[in-house]
């Protein structure tokens, strides 16, 4: 696994909010296939990572490479089409279009992407209520449409925030399920969680923020012997 | 320096209060000022050795700017004299502040009745025309031609029905009939379904009252309708040069209607229109011509009056015949009101013109006391009966 | 249903729901939901995504009006209220999605609620000087749910957890007898959850708490009884053990994988 | 035989020219429903624009003379293009702020506009004569009806047509809306959204100038003609449904329609009646007539 | 706590500027801005704090133009039992039409409003008394409580501006009271105010009639300052400018209608004479800029030089 080339490479990433100042310099690497989890506290600029990444921040600085490429001076819908799919935590969802509409909104990217068909599978929920406005589906539904959307674009590098959130355990479940899927499939994915064991199960490694910075990073294979110190930053 | 005189603040001003970003911008606006000048330039600039003034000033068509001006104009700038007030709510608002302040104010640019009606006040003028003499000239000979039936497309407004009223009257009183009416809200811009009433009531005359931009769309749009071809006659209550200018005598030709002045009229008007021609590029609309009429005979007024002081210039404009570029056979009567000849003319067909802005044919002369509201019918309390 | 004589309701119910239904177009979000709700009890509602919980509490609070059935607080029929009146007769509810005033900082979005228990009658004539007076409590509040040192700031400006907990905060600030949280700790750090949780419990001492959560730990922690639905009926209820040994209900729900009750 | 105290004849006549009035109306309403739906402004300079569509067309002419058939494809695309640098230069800038402010900032471009035209033109009308092929009028029986008036009722609705289905068959109709409500998003998943919304106020616009053009040989040419367009157009973009593209449409050829019966039975409520209308539809379905609830 | 004590000194400024200024221009002129700042003010009071843009303003300055004249000139009324009773009026009249209108949210909001101002011009232009496009002429000043003569110009000036100066207060005093802080909740999240227990209707119809009492005031004054009503002061064309004075000033601040006013109504004022044919392009360009440049509206460079002011100072 560590000698397939970088996916993401992030060093020194600070960001802005207009004034105010939430990421002190990022650095994470991912490679192609590997599946990546940032964890910490509500606040500590995990989100604000993933929107910096795609230039979604009103301001950043530092270095970004996707797949090699320098993105920094791209505007975002170019990152975009380099590969990469956003579900951002707080959704989303288009009210003035239907749940199909919003599920085939996102141009595809890359060959490669899933069908409609296979994606009505994974979530029925969806396929039922596909002729309802985005925003008239339940909580969990818009969840499992944003995440839906950009399985089908052919996106391989996955950024998820907060996808387990206000699901039934079985739907997490499955979604889970649907995460080792994509891994076998060669997706890249980062994974923001706060579900810490949803997220333990399935990243190979982790890293820590706060405050904007990188505190900790360690292999999924470290957990179990580092209990301590994550439940010192986590408070698990 | 007229050692004699008395000329209030060692100078003659005269405040032009006119619409210089409104509709009716081409109808006065400029022109209206350019005029004033004229006349104050063929006075030398001095009356009685005192230097004259203009200023000016736009009412945006705003009963209160207007009036806010006025007031400043009167109270704190020394204008002697505010004119054109192209506006009927401007105007009435602006007389009644000149009647408080005792300066003249002469209307120019409105022609509602009641300036000189029942809203007369001692130091006004109404110079032009009004709705009931437009209405008077514009339809009762039309009438005795043969024109029996009429149907009327009117404005909804105060000015838009006193020309429809008033016409009536005359139409009725020649032995004609009204056979309906469409009173659209103004401004309006499609006049189709108000034609194709017009032409259902299959009466022998269309008569157009309303003004402006309004006024070219309607008769354009008869024309595309077909209203003339369909053996009915056009008449406009109220149209001026810059209407039939703007239309093109494509589609105006044949119109109908009264005018108070045409600058081809005789030598002194052609002379004043050359003027004016040099400055705008444009030849005079009659309330322009008529702004400056009146600035002239006030001026006149003045030289012989020998002071600037109201009741004795309104004395001297009262007592003087008037005769000018715009007015033949004027007087000012005792509410204000100059009379003077109406015309009644046809737009040329564009074969029958021999040159630019030759627009009209005079079909027929009215004079003053025939074509405006007769004293014995007033209703202003400075007529005594 | 009309014809059915009403049985007395049991003395310590405070909220009961008949045969609650709602239909959207012809789909039908909550079919005929029973549902009643012991006086002092943590009563928790779970159920798959889109099973209709959200749309019940709307019913519930009038915030969508039912297509069928009816609602009872305290033995006293409340269909058809109004949403502001059923809040004045004690039951209020907090948003799925975090509903927080953000141009106004976190200590005057408690005293909006604090006003409220007040009258709340339009006061126009007076400064607001006047609401200073409940500054003391609404800080008190604040301590609960932790806010206290962010009561100085816009609401806009504190992070989404916090939001979650100062909507709490607020609908606490109301002393309401029956209190009805859509996923409150949902976005919430497990500190903050395990936090949420114990304040959820103090609170219910006395009152009552209807809540809609999918983290299993806090149901399973604090709920006294819980109800699941699913496809807008009743699957089952009962206590924690009862519900989570239900077949039906892992199937449809939980699933197989163990849920650790932090206690 | 009389419809309601009016002749046949002429009822039939009000509905022949209340719908090439609701043609105008429907070209202009959809231009201002597009530029809303997708920027969320309220376009207080479409009056403008379609008077300077109908200014442009009459300077070619006269000045160069292009023709009417040339000027009907040159000045929208001019006034798209002019509109482009519009939203590349101002606009833009205030999609961050509160959307009053585009109010404000259209209105200053109409005063800009249109005081300038005034100031070089005047107030009064131009004449611009309908093109050869459309001069003179068909015999209806019932009513003689201008040639150029049957062609603007086809031109307009070509247009519109054209226009819908580009918009709502294409996927273009959810990048827009999905490009207004949430950009940031709609960018992440690599749709340009600034070029999008460029071309889609260059094209709202473009369609007030054709409407402009088609004008010119019916109304008199003036800097005034546009001035209080707006609000009844916008009006009919609420009354149809915000958002919707068709909506605007249909109610836009549905209100000329009504306003030509309310000139044929009741002239002086002509104008007020739009506005009773769109208080009963808001009252009676909130969403407008074709609005998404 | 720093905005609202600058805000404080610019209030303290306009206040004394207000006093002194008719010394060099014109007080009618000065009277009239003071009525157009009220104006911008009640459109301030109702969007900057409850969130509802209102297109339809302009019937509410026009009801009370037009009735203030009426009382006055017809039945002889003082000023200000006219100026009270055509408040009373406006009041009712907005009772009646805000609780229509504030069924709808948003922009749907503001076309009702606009709908229901194009009725009232509607009814004024056909009612007989209104003298339709000639306006409502010669209505008298009259004497403030029948013994203060407000013929004077200087005397009218500074009753209009003790009136406008008491009304301004109580927009304050509504702004900063309990009753304001639900406002401004409700502005920023309708259903959780709902759901706290607020019957949010009746908050906004309150605030939409005080608002309208507000915009009565200023066309009640303006009757009297001019003594008379036309149709202009109906026309959607004011409510259009009301809007524009306010976003010009700045929107939720206070004092910011007044400079709002001071753009629309002294510009166009002082530049007349040579640039008059202009002056729609200068207004235009100044609107242009406004939004460019200055955000926030004037008031808030106005706040940014007061600071830097008074940080020099010291
Ligand atoms: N749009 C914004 N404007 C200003 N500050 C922001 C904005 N979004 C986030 N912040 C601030 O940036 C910091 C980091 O926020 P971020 O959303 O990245 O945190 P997070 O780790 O994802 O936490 P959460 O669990 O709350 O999602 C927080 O302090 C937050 O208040
Ligand atoms: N206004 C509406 N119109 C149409 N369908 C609706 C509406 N509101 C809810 N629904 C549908 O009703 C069903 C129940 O929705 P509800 O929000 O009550 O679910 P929920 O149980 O709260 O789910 P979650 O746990 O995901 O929040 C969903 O399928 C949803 O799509
Ligand atoms: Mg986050
Ligand atoms: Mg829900």
């Amino acid at each position: 696994m560590t000698s397939s080339p970088l996916a993401l490479e992030v060093k020194h990433l600070q960001a802005w909010y207009g004034e105010s100042h939430v990421l002190h310099g990022i650095d994470i690497e991912v490679r192609q296939g590997e599946c990546v989890s940032l964890l910490g506290r509500n606040g500590a600029g995990r989100t604000s990572t993933l929107r910096a990444i795609l230039g979604l921040t009103s301001q950043r600085s530092g270095e970004v490479r996707i797949h090699g490429r320098d993105v920094m001076s791209l505007p975002t819908h170019q990152i975009a089409r380099l590969g990469v799919g956003y579900c951002p935590e707080e959704r989303a969802i288009y009210a003035s279009l239907s749940c199909e509409e919003n599920l085939l909104l996102p141009p595809v990217l890359k060959p490669g992407g899933m069908s409609l068909d296979e994606i009505y599978d994974l979530f029925p929920n969806l396929k039922e209520r596909r002729k309802s406005q985005g925003t008239r589906l339940s909580g969990g539904e818009q969840q499992m449409l944003a995440m839906a959307r950009i399985l089908r674009t052919g996106a391989d590098i996955l950024f998820l925030d907060e996808i387990s959130e206000g699901l039934a355990p079985v739907i997490v479940e499955k979604l889970g399920q649907v995460i080792e899927a994509l891994k076998q499939r060669g997706y890249t994915i980062v994974l923001v969680e706060q579900n810490f064991e949803f997220a333990a199960d399935l990243a190979d490694r982790l890293y820590v923020i706060e405050h904007g910075e990188v505190v900790s990073h360690l292999p999924a294979a470290e957990i179990a012997s580092q209990q301590a110190a994550l439940k010192e930053l986590l408070g698990i | 320096q007229d050692a004699k005189a008395k000329i209030s603040d060692g100078m003659v001003k005269i405040g032009v209060l006119t619409d210089i970003n409104g509709p009716f911008m081409d109808n006065v606006g400029r022109g209206s000022i350019v005029a004033t000048e004229i006349a104050v330039e063929e006075f030398g600039g001095k009356v009685l050795g005192y230097p004259i003034q203009v200023v000016s000033a736009d009412h945006q068509n705003k009963a209160d700017v207007g009036s806010a001006r006025v007031r400043e104009w009167l109270d704190r700038d020394k204008v002697d004299a505010v004119t054109e007030l192209g506006s009927s709510a401007v105007a009435l608002a602006a007389m009644k502040i000149a009647q408080e302040k005792n300066r003249i104010s002469i209307v120019t640019g409105a022609g509602a009745v009641r300036i000189s009606n029942e809203d007369c006040t001692p130091t006004n003028l109404h110079w032009v025309y009004d709705t009931y003499s437009l209405a008077k000239v514009g339809t009762q000979s039309i009438v005795k031609n043969g024109a029996k039936s009429w149907y009327y497309l009117t404005a909804d407004y105060a000015f838009g029905h006193s020309l429809e009223n008033d016409g009536k009257a005359f139409i009725e009183g020649a032995g004609g009939k009204v056979l309906g009416s469409s009173r659209y809200p103004f401004p309006g811009n499609d006049f189709s379904s108000y034609i194709l009433k017009a032409q259902a009531s299959k009466a022998d005359a269309v008569a157009i009252a309303t003004a402006g931009l309004d006024l070219q769309n309607a008769i354009k749009q008869g024309k595309e309708f077909g209203l003339v071809e369909g053996g009915q006659q056009a008449v406009a209550m109220l149209m001026s040069i810059v209407d039939v200018h703007g239309i093109g005598l494509k589609d105006s030709g044949g119109m109908l209607f009264a005018e108070s002045f045409y600058w081809d009229l005789d030598e002194s008007s052609r002379a004043f229109a050359r003027k004016f021609f040099e400055k705008t590029k444009r030849m005079p609309t009659a309330l322009q011509a008529g702004q400056y009429s009146a600035t002239l005979q006030y001026l006149k007024a003045i030289e012989k009056a020998k002071s600037d002081d109201v009741a004795d210039v309104m004395k001297a404009i009262k007592s003087m015949p008037i005769n000018d570029a715009f007015a033949k056979n004027g007087k000012v009567r005792e509410d204000g009101k100059m009379v003077h000849d109406m015309y009644l003319v046809r737009v040329k067909k564009p074969a029958e013109s021999k040159s630019p802005w030759d627009y009209y044919t005079v079909l027929e002369t009215v004079p003053g006391d025939k074509a405006f509201h007769p004293l014995a019918e007033s209703k202003c309390s400075l007529v005594k009966k | 249903m009309a014809g059915v004589p009403r049985a007395p309701m049991q003395p310590d119910i405070i909220l009961e729901a008949r045969s609650l239904g709602r239909d959207f177009n012809g789909f039908t979000a909550v079919d005929k939901v029973s549902l009643a709700v012991r006086k002092g009890d943590i009563h928790a509602i779970i159920g798959p995504n889109g099973a209709g919980k959200t749309t019940f509490f709307n019913l519930l609070t009038s915030f969508i009006k039912p297509s069928r059935g009816q609602v009872f607080l305290d033995g006293a029929e409340i269909t058809g209220k109004s949403p502001a009146e059923i809040a004045n007769l004690g039951m209020v509810r907090s948003f799925q999605i975090s509903a927080v005033f953000g141009h106004l900082t976190v200590l005057q979005n408690v005293r909006i609620a604090l006003q409220k228990r007040d009258g709340g009658a339009p006061n126009f004539w007076s400064a607001n000087r006047l609401l200073e007076r409940y500054n003391e409590r609404a800080l008190e509040i604040l301590r609960l749910v932790r806010l206290d040192s962010a009561a100085d700031r816009l609401a806009v400006e504190i992070a989404y957890g916090q939001k979650r907990a100062l909507e709490l905060a607020t609908t606490i600030a109301l002393e309401p007898r029956v209190i009805l949280l859509d996923e409150p700790t949902q976005g919430m750090g497990h500190e903050d959850v395990e936090h949420i949780m114990a304040l959820v419990k103090s609170f219910a001492a006395g009152r009552t708490v209807v809540m809609v959560e999918h983290n299993m730990k806090v149901v399973a922690g604090i709920s006294d009884r819980i109800t699941v639905l699913a496809r807008g009926s009743e699957l089952a209820s009962g206590t924690y053990a009862e519900v989570s040994a239900n077949e039906a209900v892992i199937e449809a729900y939980m699933g197989r994988k163990k849920h650790r009750s932090p206690n | 035989m009389e419809l309601f105290g009016l002749p046949l004849p002429v009822v039939m006549g009000q509905i022949v020219v209340g719908l090439v009035n609701g043609s105008f109306y429907a070209i202009l309403s959809l231009g201002l429903a597009v530029i809303f739906g997708m920027l969320n402004i309220v376009n207080f300079v479409h009056g403008a624009i379609y008077m300077l569509g109908a200014l442009l067309a009459w300077l070619l002419l006269t000045k160069l003379g292009v023709s009417y058939w040339w000027s009907l494809l040159i000045v929208p695309l001019l006034i798209g293009a002019f509109g482009c640098v519009l939203e590349r230069t101002m606009l833009r800038r205030l999609y961050q702020i509160d959307h009053v402010f585009g109010i404000l900032l259209t209105l200053g471009l109409a005063y800009i506009i249109e005081g300038l035209a005034r100031y070089w033109f005047g107030a009064a009308g131009m004449s611009f004569d309908a093109p050869e092929a459309f001069s003179g009028a068909y015999n209806l029986g019932f009513m003689r009806l201008p040639k150029y008036r049957v062609w603007v009722i086809v031109a307009s609705l070509v247009v519109c047509f054209a226009t819908w289905a580009m918009i709502e068959k294409t996927k273009l109709g959810a990048y827009l809306r999905a490009s207004t409500e949430n950009p940031a998003i709609a960018r992440s998943f690599g749709i340009n959204v600034s070029v999008l919304v460029t071309l889609t106020y260059g094209l709202g616009v473009a369609l007030a100038g054709f409407a402009g053009v088609l004008a010119a040989p019916i109304y008199q040419v003036s800097p005034i003609m546009g001035h209080s367009l707006i609000i009844v157009v916008f009006a009919i973009v609420v009354i149809g449904g915000m958002g919707s593209i068709l909506g605007s449409i249909i109610t836009g050829l549905f209100l000329g329609l009504v306003e030509g019966l309310t000139r044929a039975y009741w002239p002086e409520a002509s104008t007020v009646v739009i506005f009773v209308v769109m208080i009963l539809v808001l009252i009676l379905r909130p969403s407008g007539l074709f609005g998404k609830e | 706590m720093n905005t609202q004590a600058t805000e404080k000194k610019i209030t303290v400024a306009v206040l004394l500027l207000a006093l002194v200024l008719p010394v060099w221009l014109y007080p009618v002129l000065m009277a009239q801005l003071a009525c157009m700042a009220l104006f911008a003010c009640s459109l301030n009071l109702l969007f900057g704090y409850a969130g509802l843009l209102s297109f339809g303003h302009a019937a509410f300055f026009g009801i009370a133009a037009y009735a203030t004249g009426y009382m006055t000139k017809a039945w002889g009324f003082t000023p200000e039992l006219a100026l009270l009773g055509a408040l009373l009026l406006v009041m009712l009249v907005a009772f009646c039409t805000g609780s229509l209108a504030i069924r709808r949210k948003g922009i749907y909001f503001s076309m009702i409003t606009l709908a229901l101002s194009q009725l009232v011009y509607f009814i004024i232009v056909a009612a007989p008394f209104s003298n339709n496009e000639d306006g409502y002429q010669g209505v008298p000043r009259g004497a403030f409580l029948g013994l203060l003569d407000l013929g004077n110009n200087y005397v009218l000036y500074y009753f209009v501006l003790a009136i406008v100066v008491l009304t301004w207060w109580g927009v304050h005093r509504v702004v900063n009271s309990p009753y304001g802080e639900v406002l401004k909740a409700i502005k920023d999240n309708e259903q959780r105010v709902t759901s706290l227990g607020y019957n949010v209707n009746r908050y906004k119809v309150l605030a939409f009639t005080l608002s309208a009492g507000v915009a009565a005031i200023a066309g009640g004054l303006k009757t009297l300052v001019f003594g008379l009503a036309s149709l202009s002061d109906v026309h959607w064309h004011l409510s259009t400018d009301g809007v524009i004075m306010m976003i010009l000033g700045g929107i939720g601040s206070l004092i910011a209608p007044v400079f709002g006013a001071t753009i629309l109504v002294l510009v166009h004022h002082l530049l007349s004479g040579e640039f008059d044919a202009l002056v729609p392009v200068i207004m235009g360009v100044i609107f242009v800029a406004c939004v460019l440049a200055f955000r926030g509206g004037v008031v808030q460079y106005l706040h940014t030089l007061v600071r830097l002011l008074t940080r020099r100072a010291p």
